[in-house]
């Protein structure tokens, strides 16, 4: 439980899609005797928009740069904290019970009229990643007309869980999570841009265990929480 | 023999009840207030069922609790002029009126809506909607509109309240000619003595038992 | 302000679905309306919680349950697939079912309303005139109650304009066959800077609803005139 | 089914959320609805628009107008910190301002098609006996009007029970304080599988909607009732 | 003088105009259907307002076109006795009898409601909501209601329709009470000649120019 308002933990906002490692490491943390942190899970964009609208937050990780980016140039993060945290691999999925394809190539001309599932290639980070892989593989023409563009990636991972797309583009940490998907293949770390999730001190930061949180996240033993669940090493 | 009715009907507390036969066209339903008049002519018209009892009207038997006979008030074909008007108040004058004249099938067209209209004074209140009328207006639409329904019979519930002397006279003769040219059974509540001995010899008093 | 051809594509989609929505719902609002206001039965406070699940859940939550409903496996799905060949998942048709359900509430409460307050003794007196249960419900009832109807019809496209989460579970977010004017809206929201296209369409959306209104109240002026029947 | 203690927390604060929303917001509502059903003045028709924004934008465009208003630096922000010492931001008062400007156009619908519904005649009579017009207000238009009252609070309540995304925008997903039901809906949906503890969830938000699904009805049936003087 | 009514009103395409001082306690007005004496009586008691004229009752002006005067309905302390009831649906009988008496400051306490509720046979209605009262029992109501308001004038608009001779007799005798005891000015609507005759000799008849 949290500590009374003396102890309070820091209050940090968090991607959506590191809910589970972010909570084990919320929980290890704790476990050293510390004041558990707050952890508000949201869109990226959705909580961006609350630090440049000085939200008395102090941690914040995102699910891209250019959202902390946008927070940099707001003048919201502490000078000299924002780091690349984490990586991630992009895969393409299938329903577990279906028979795999050979490759990706294979995979997407064998979709017919089916629906390929992904985060909205024009918005959310996931798809825009996907687009680029798909589009120096060559195949994104092909497919442009059959994307069914979720609200992130979860929501994609749902569709192809329940068989209503046949193939989806999510992040490995995604189909890992899940029983009901196989991943078909992962794309080429060179088709599209690095996957990188930055983490940042705010400005506004004001609980006295916030800078502690922050380094035992960059810790060894911090980033092997999540690397339990499948994130990498950002790339440099 | 136009009327037979011998109803029962728990109203709240209160308990209504009639038994009469009446041979004549017109029949007057006269009673202190609150003895039942309104809810007898209810039960007559088919929008408030008896507890018991057994309706005929002018031979036909519009409710009968043992034999399981309970008409809709479409069938019943009544023309009833109810207390309280209720004029439909998103149509005008005239399509009040005519409401139940274009519903019913062309049963006979003893009454002319052009001469209803005349008789009435409403010719220049046609377009007008109900929540502009005076009292007086209204009452002579609510009797229109039931003279115009092609009834095979009348109920009317006091049909003369706020109508002025002269056309309380031009009414009591339409109500008489109905009586003796189309000879329909009427059933007439009214307070007023006088109107009632003019009308008719046959008078129903309910009374507090 | 003119419009780019994805812009036009959002608002003409917009357009449809709530109109094809409303439209679509409104003699079920109607009789679910009617259900509840003029009957007693067992079981109708259940059926009355149901019309307002939709408003109570997160409206994710009702697009999975749409999506589990409607999908090729679903019962509903599977039905839809064999007996007509329609398929509801990643079509326009499939986002205006969404809205529907979700203007549901809205519509059968307004309606409702509206119903609760027809006085029924005039209904007792179309019936002495010669009127059917039926004749009376088309020509008294359905008049009185056009406030109602009106204001549901108004609040139901106001919702069906404005609703993202479950279309956007249920049918996805696809240019030109699903991607409202929320959804292109959200699409925006999730680039930093693009403040600027997110106001455009807002407006877009806002300018849509206020048509709606004036319609509406247009409706229910028309209503209380002289010539009301309605059908 | 026993609940966890966070499941409780989100009950419990969906709960106090849902009911602060609805009895801050029923005052300004039945004043808005005053005011479209009783008067004409220019302008009128952007009121009535302005009202509908909330049910025609996504919720999450709302959450944002509603950051940008209130954060410290926005203008209403700015002035309340100034003035009163309070802060909305990530705070569950700050949800409850959501829910409620969510709740506005459904109230508001509801009590002015119950206000128009009042014969003003009643009104008339009501001062001829010597009533002001305020004590006219308190003694016969409220209690006429209880029907839209009492169906606004309710369809208030379940809106503000289902609200997501103006919440998740505005005050962020912090348990304990602004974690609803929808919002702990959210967490869980972004846990494959868990499907079961979404269920759990959603069966919650119907039950607290039901609760007030039947409060409002006995409120509806009270004031059909013998000795409405609500005041 | 109790009366001094000179009024002006268009409504719709019709226009009501009156203009007559009545001296005595009991001023009777009369006049073909749809004349304007309802609106007058609303105009009296500030629920319509005319478009020119004065009307003053009991040395008090109420309305004055050019003075500026128009007190709010409220302030006039009529006991108005509507055509057409205009009960409180959501009050009981009670509750519709005390509204008036629980607002008046006690003016003067000159009838009592105890009495009242006697004399028109209201006790056992007490505890019943207006929807469940037969006409001429709501029709009590409302003259109970107008009478218990502690007025300081009464407009009476066809006070004894839908009741019975025995409750007219009462009404009546009531009427003169309240004309010869408390000398209340009474403005009297009525289309029954001798209604008018017994209660007064000051008759003001509207016509058609
Ligand atoms: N819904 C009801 N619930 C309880 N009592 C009712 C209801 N409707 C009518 N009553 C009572 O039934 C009795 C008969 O009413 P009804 O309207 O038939 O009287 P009436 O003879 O027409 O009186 P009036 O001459 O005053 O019109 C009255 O005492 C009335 O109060
Ligand atoms: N809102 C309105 N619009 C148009 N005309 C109206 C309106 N209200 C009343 N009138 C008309 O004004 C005239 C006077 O009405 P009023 O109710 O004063 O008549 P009245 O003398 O009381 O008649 P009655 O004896 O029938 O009650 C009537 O012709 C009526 O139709
Ligand atoms: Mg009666
Ligand atoms: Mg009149």
């Amino acid at each position: 439980g949290s500590g009374p308002e003396t102890r309070r933990g820091p209050l940090v906002l968090a991607a959506a899609s590191l809910q589970e490692a972010m909570t084990q490491a919320a929980d290890a943390w704790a476990a050293k005797g510390h004041a558990r942190p707050t952890l508000s899970f949201a869109a990226s964009s959705a909580l961006a928009r609350q630090v440049l609208a000085d939200a008395p937050a102090d941690l914040f990780l995102s699910a891209d740069e250019e959202w902390m980016e946008a927070a940099e140039r707001g003048g919201k993060l502490r000078a000299g904290t924002r780091r690349p945290f984490l990586g991630n691999r992009l895969v393409l999925i299938a329903p577990a019970n279906a028979t795999p394809p050979a490759s990706i190539a294979a995979a997407l001309s064998g979709l017919g009229d089916g629906r390929l599932a992904m985060a909205d290639p024009d918005a959310v980070p996931a798809g825009r990643y996907g687009k680029a892989a798909l589009t120096s593989l060559g195949l994104w023409t092909g497919v442009e007309r059959r994307i069914a563009g979720a609200e992130n990636v979860r929501a994609a991972l749902l569709l192809v869980e329940r068989g209503d797309a046949p193939l989806g583009v999510v992040y490995e940490t995604d189909a890992r999570a899940s029983r009901r998907v196989r991943v078909v293949a992962p794309f080429p770390a060179g088709s599209h841009p690095p996957i990188i999730y930055p983490i940042a001190l705010l400005a506004a930061s004001a609980a006295p265990e916030a800078r502690g949180f922050y380094d035992f996240l960059l810790s060894p033993e911090g980033r092997a929480i999540f690397a339990r669940h499948g994130f990498t090493e950002p790339a440099r | 023999m136009s009327f037979e009715v011998r109803v029962e009907k728990r109203l709240g507390g209160h308990a209504v009840a009639a038994d009469f036969t009446a041979e004549g066209p017109v029949t007057a339903l006269v009673g202190p207030s609150g003895i039942g008049k309104t809810s007898i002519l209810n039960m007559v018209a088919g929008i408030l069922g008896p507890d018991a009892g057994r309706i005929v009207v002018a031979g036909r038997a519009l409710f009968d609790a043992d034999a399981g006979i309970d008409l809709p008030p479409e069938q019943r074909h009544a023309g009833y002029v109810f207390q309280d008007d209720r004029l439909f108040p998103h149509l005008n004058v005239e399509n009040n009126l005519l409401y139940g004249q274009k519903l019913a099938r062309a049963r006979d067209a003893r009454i002319e809506a052009g001469e209803v209209i005349a008789l009435l004074g409403l010719e220049p209140l046609l377009r007008r909607l109900p929540r502009n009328l005076s009292g007086g207006e209204a009452r002579r639409v609510a009797i229109g509109r039931a003279m115009l329904a092609r009834p095979a019979f009348l109920l009317l519930d006091e049909p003369l309240t706020s109508l002025d002397e002269a056309l309380r006279e031009e009414m009591l003769r339409t109500v008489e000619r109905v009586r003796d040219q189309f000879r329909l059974p009427i059933l007439y509540v009214s307070h007023n003595p006088e109107e009632v001995r003019r009308i008719t010899a046959e008078v129903v008093r309910l009374s507090r038992r | 302000m003119t419009l780019t051809a994805a812009e036009w594509s959002a608002v003409a989609l917009s357009l449809k679905i709530g109109l094809v929505a409303v439209l679509c719902t409104l003699p079920i609002a109607f009789a679910l309306a009617w259900l509840l206001a003029r009957h007693r039965f067992p079981g109708k406070i259940l059926v009355d919680a149901l019309v307002h699940l939709p408003l109570v859940l997160p409206p994710v939550v009702l697009g999975w349950l749409l999506l589990v409903l409607f999908s090729r496996s679903g019962p509903l799905g599977a039905w839809l697939e064999d007996w007509f060949g329609i398929s509801l998942m990643f079509r326009w048709t499939g986002a205006a079912v969404a809205a529907g359900v979700m203007a549901l509430p809205l519509m059968v409460r307004a309606i409702r309303l509206s119903l609760e307050a027809v006085d029924r003794r005039l209904e007792q007196a179309a019936r002495t005139c010669g009127a059917t249960r039926w004749r009376t419900y088309l020509t008294i009832t359905i008049p009185l109650s056009l406030p109602g109807i009106a204001a549901g019809a108004m609040l139901g496209f106001a919702r069906s304009v404005g609703e993202f989460g479950a279309t956007i579970t249920f049918v996805s977010n696809i240019p030109g066959e699903t991607r409202t004017l929320p959804l292109a809206i959200y699409a925006e929201l999730q680039v930093p800077g693009a403040e600027g296209a997110v106001t455009r369409l807002a407006i877009l959306s806002v300018l849509l609803s206020v048509g709606a209104l004036l319609a509406s109240e247009w409706l229910t002026r028309r209503g209380r005139g002289k010539d009301a029947h309605v059908l």
